[in-house]
């Protein structure tokens, strides 16, 4: 018996034509296929630090962010590659951050937990737990008070919900009325610590309505689901002119990090959800509906394997900055003053 | 032509100019509106800006301390008073892993701008968890500045240019400031940048910030009836340190007393003698010292809690020391 | 109009022999006639610092207090003399800190807002708003560990819920299972913020059942209704082996401290207010049920008077510690080891 | 008879023995059961002695360090685990308003056995929100005790008496040296209360903690090829400083280095230089110098972390330049 039996992999129609459908299968297989060649830099050496992969998890990030605009905003945690690529960012500049190269999104300062793109609103990769929900708070604030009409959806995992900036944020983000859309990834686990044993009460969607907030829930592993429910989640957001909460269960298929020896969950778990896996089991539901083949399966594969080949050597090929220029970006230089 | 206004009334003006002159300034913290501010500084801001721009909070330093961080990402100049540095403590994370390291963690994609206000200090017996002078922790981080306005001109000028930097700014309003009462003249217009000599003098240089200024001067003038001439240097800005400034008092009166709220160990002046030590080792007659708290929680009995804080006493004291 | 209208006064029988009920009574008697005498003092010069008085409340703490063991442990908050004094602290000790003399329970180190003692487990007297809450989930934590059956008893006010340490600490001791019995006095207002104004959800107990924690409601004036719930409450604890959540809904009928020029609210709301008083409701109550005369009421209040007045002397033939043994009792001397 | 062991099994040792012996310790904290302790100090230690007393906590960082607090005013002796030192911020109110002020605030009333423990330190690529040390900050606080144990010894002999002691005691532990082998000698028993030479020497002394220890011993080893005699002194005890060990060396050696892995401005190496400049300036041969951290959020790519901390090669640099 494993601690979290999973539910029968999603199945059913896909309410959504040829063209969408792909464009989201396309996402996941992207992700994916980065993040294992990631996994296998880190192997290499190439990649260093922390590493924290999204696989098994990808429906949620692909499902959700196809439902914001280009104007919203997005605020992520260190489980992040995923939601940067799919908002926009140039698989190259991700992977010459993780290999800390000048030519990374953040010149190889901030590594593979501090991904950021002011071009498309991402406003990081936050690797402190919990640390991103104000910040969320704060640029929907502003966005209101700009009468902009941007979301700005905030990603955070389970573990998270146990600490004082949740509380804090949801209260403020409902008290305030403001456009937060938090998307709560719960993977059942914050590192080794399974929720049922951080959490007093495990239904996350009580806890958002103690704020006197909607909130709605998805499975995560199912990219419909996620992607239904995110914009349901949207136009309630629009309508009621306040926060909503969105959780996603889901669930991680590897390690919390590459330093961690899984003591604390067993193989037959892992397996169980390995069958609900968000890729084969939405390819599995196109194909039954004759919207793809085994053919272009294959072609999206190699197309992302190519993507991937290209960022790699991207990344490989990128420079180093220059150790004369360490105390950059302390501080605005006077010529960038906003 | 000057005019005669206390501290606070000094920055309640500064503040009501930039909310006049800005649209995207606004003021939030806890009882900023409805009560009026903890010590008044913002009477009255709720009528005439109403709830949106003079933001009440829940208790929540953390939360909101961080949607000061997002807000100005987003486009808006918060100034977000914290109400006091005791409190702060509880909002330290999103100030020091969010707000300082942003713009390097992104690689110079975004700035911060915002300014967090708080009242510190001590002397006014509110015992152990309401007197920290914590001045010193926040001067340690790199990506933000830190200013101590002492004199009714700082209250009133140093907020302009705080609001205008792009990174992240923190005020410290000492408590024993706010009803001190100066003249203020006509340009009280303010850098964010330099130390300033608030009494000259040759003999020994008495280098101090916020609330501990008024007891340096005092005990200049005991000095000077004693036929020590003390130079007072404010330091103002207390990251990034004016290490031309200090060196050069230092350099002149090759004596110094470093006066400073914080508890001794570890506090802003062992960095200040620490810099003189490394720069201006040679020009000095004798060694420097320090005057600060004791190193005990600030105890509520006021013959405690004077006998813990630096007083003009002890810095008189500390100053003949050097030329005994 | 005013914000919060006050329900009607507190009325009905009281379930109570006389001798209890006067028990009850006289504790409300003895922390208004400290308190009052406390303001006089400050007016004075002899107290400083921050004083805030729980004039208007003490239904709560006397209620909720009475329905503690000497075995049980109390924490509380800036406001607390009245729950110091109720739980046994001798009101010239008491008295004695507010002066800042050596006779006082802390040696004049403490003031107001730190009033401890170890002989009643009171353990203190937090000015930092929500800090005294995870204190109390570790005493129920040692309590629990050591298999010992006391109750801790955490007082806080309702502005202490939007902090994240609330939702930490309930979260924790839910988790833990620990008895720890958390005692939100709401009056309504957190400084010069209304609840409204800071709480998204301000019905206080959906927050706690977010917890799965069971939670209970009381009229804060009425202290038959504080007392009968507070005993509910510590059965529950006791039976359902967790904590539990009792909100007081109360009023302060002074400011908040002595600093508070009280903007934030209408004198109509206070006058209103004053109409459901503790003290003369509860004695208007045992009268018409006849186990309260006029003369044993002032005979009563003529004591509390009294013990008031020898506090005050107390205080007053004080002496101070010396300022040579000001580092002392920063950390313990070797002797005092535990 | 010496034992060779690393410094994590040092570490795990001392926890071991502490938890096996007294039935007050337990050991508290985010994944210290299942997971098996982030650093893996603690394997194996939940199914020896049980999820009561080897307890997995919520990311509530405040919350259980302030249950820490409690339990250990209410009879237990807790050791409470923060993964590391960057996310202590979070629960700074609790050790500085609550722990480290408790005693004082009670008038001698209530101690707070309580030990933390915590990772600190940089060096690992992690950037710029998991590579503080912050150690600096903690020595500032009266109220509690602070140390830094850097060898194999200390690893294993500074708990016990950190347990011992009846008040707050916060353990920093860097990163950089769990891996680190060494031989434990049958007397491993330790003080938390002197600073202690590690490599003697008569030119100059070496003065530093932590994760830097290795660094300097390194710089001594360079130096002594190039014919100066560096002594290293290891602090150990952050708080309360050792002022005769610095001064007994510094009045031997009459010159000195600091080196901390903290940012320069305010760091603790600015007590260590004040209290010289203070105690021993007229020993001095020279102005002692810091290596510190450069003042940027430290980078996450290899090279400009590498130049963003202390190195064997910047300090072997600034002793030359003493001498030059
Ligand atoms: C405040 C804080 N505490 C602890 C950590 C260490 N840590 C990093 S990730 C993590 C687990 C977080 O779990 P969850 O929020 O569920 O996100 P997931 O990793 O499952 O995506 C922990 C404990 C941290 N980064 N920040
Ligand atoms: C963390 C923190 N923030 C702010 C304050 C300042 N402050 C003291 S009491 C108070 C209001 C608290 O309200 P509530 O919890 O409702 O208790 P009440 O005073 O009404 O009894 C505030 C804002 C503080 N002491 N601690
Ligand atoms: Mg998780
Ligand atoms: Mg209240």
């Amino acid at each position: 018996m494993t601690d979290h039996r999973a539910p029968p992999p999603p199945s059913g129609p896909v309410p959504w034509d040829k063209d969408f459908a792909l464009r989201l299968l396309t996402d996941m297989l992207r992700i994916r296929r980065m993040e294992e060649k990631s996994a296998e830099m880190y192997g290499a050496g190439k990649i260093r630090g922390f590493l924290h992969l999204y696989i098994g998890e990808e429906a949620t990030g692909v499902g959700a962010l196809h439902a914001l605009s280009p104007d919203d905003n997005i605020v992520a945690t260190y489980r992040e590659h995923g939601h940067a690529l799919v908002r926009g960012m140039d698989m190259g500049a991700i992977m010459a951050e993780m290999y800390g190269k000048r030519e990374g999104c953040a010149h190889g300062r901030g590594g593979s937990m501090h991904l950021f793109d002011a071009a498309t609103r991402f406003y990081g990769g936050n690797a402190i737990v919990g640390g991103g929900l104000p910040l969320a708070v704060g640029l929907a604030l502003a966005a209101k008070m700009r009468q902009e009409q941007r979301v700005t959806a905030c990603f955070f995992g389970d573990g998270a919900v146990a600490e004082g900036a949740f509380h804090e944020s949801l209260n403020l983000a409902a008290l305030w009325r403001l456009p937060v859309l938090f998307c709560c990834e719960n993977n059942l686990y914050g590192m080794g610590t399974a929720i049922e044993r951080s959490e007093s009460q495990t239904d996350l969607c009580l806890k958002a309505a103690s704020y006197g907030m909607p909130a709605l829930r998805a499975d995560g592993m199912d990219i419909v689901a996620v992607h239904e429910t995110t914009r349901q989640a949207v136009r309630t957001l629009r309508e009621s002119a306040g926060p909503v909460f969105v959780e996603y269960q889901t669930y991680r298929f590897r390690a919390h990090s590459m330093f961690d020896a899984e003591l604390y969950r067993q193989k037959a778990e892992i397996e169980e959800w390995k069958t609900r896996g968000p890729i084969h089991t939405f390819s599995a539901r196109l194909k039954a509906e004759g919207k793809l083949t085994e053919e272009e399966f294959l072609a999206l594969d190699a197309a992302a394997d190519a993507e991937v080949a290209a960022a790699v050597a991207f990344a490989e090929a990128g420079s180093w900055e220059p150790v004369a220029d360490l105390l950059k970006d302390v501080l605005t230089p006077a010529e960038g003053k906003p | 032509m000057t005019r005669t206004l206390s501290y606070r009334e000094a920055m309640r003006e500064a503040m009501h100019e930039a909310l006049a002159n800005d649209p995207r300034v606004f003021l939030m913290g806890e009882d900023v509106g409805r009560y009026g501010g903890t010590y008044a500084f913002s009477k009255g801001f709720l009528d005439e800006f109403g709830p949106e721009r003079i933001r009440d909070t829940p208790l929540s330093e953390l939360g909101f301390v961080g949607a000061g961080i997002g807000a100005a990402l987003g486009g808006m100049r918060p100034i977000v008073e914290v109400m006091t540095v005791n409190f702060s403590l509880l909002a330290l994370d999103q100030i020091v892993n969010t707000a300082a390291a942003l713009r390097h963690m992104s690689g110079g994609q975004f700035s911060v701008p915002l300014v967090i206000r708080m009242t510190t200090g001590a002397g006014r017996q509110l015992a152990a968890q309401h007197s920290h002078s914590l001045e010193g922790w926040y001067a340690h981080i790199p990506g933000i500045k830190v200013l101590a306005p002492a004199t009714i001109e700082d209250a009133r000028g140093m907020l302009a240019p705080a609001l205008a930097d792009p990174d992240p700014v923190v005020i410290f309003e000492h408590a024993g400031l706010f009803n001190l009462e100066g003249e203020l003249p006509d340009d009280w217009s303010a850098d964010i940048s330099s130390a300033r000599v608030r009494r000259a003098g040759k003999d020994v240089v008495i280098i101090t910030h916020g609330g501990s200024l008024p007891k340096a001067l005092a005990a200049a003038e005991t000095l000077a009836g004693e036929g020590i001439a003390a130079e007072v240097l404010d330091l103002r800005v207390l990251r990034p340190l004016d290490g031309a400034g200090i060196m050069a008092a230092v350099a002149k009166c090759r004596r110094a007393v470093v006066v400073d709220e914080g508890w001794k160990s570890g506090s802003l002046a062992a960095e200040v003698v620490a810099r003189i030590m490394e720069n201006a080792f040679y020009e000095l007659d004798a060694p420097v010292v320090r005057v600060c708290s004791e190193e005990v929680p600030i105890p509520y009995a006021k013959h405690l809690e004077e006998a813990a804080l630096p007083q003009a006493e002890k810095i008189v004291a500390a100053v003949k020391g050097l030329f005994a």
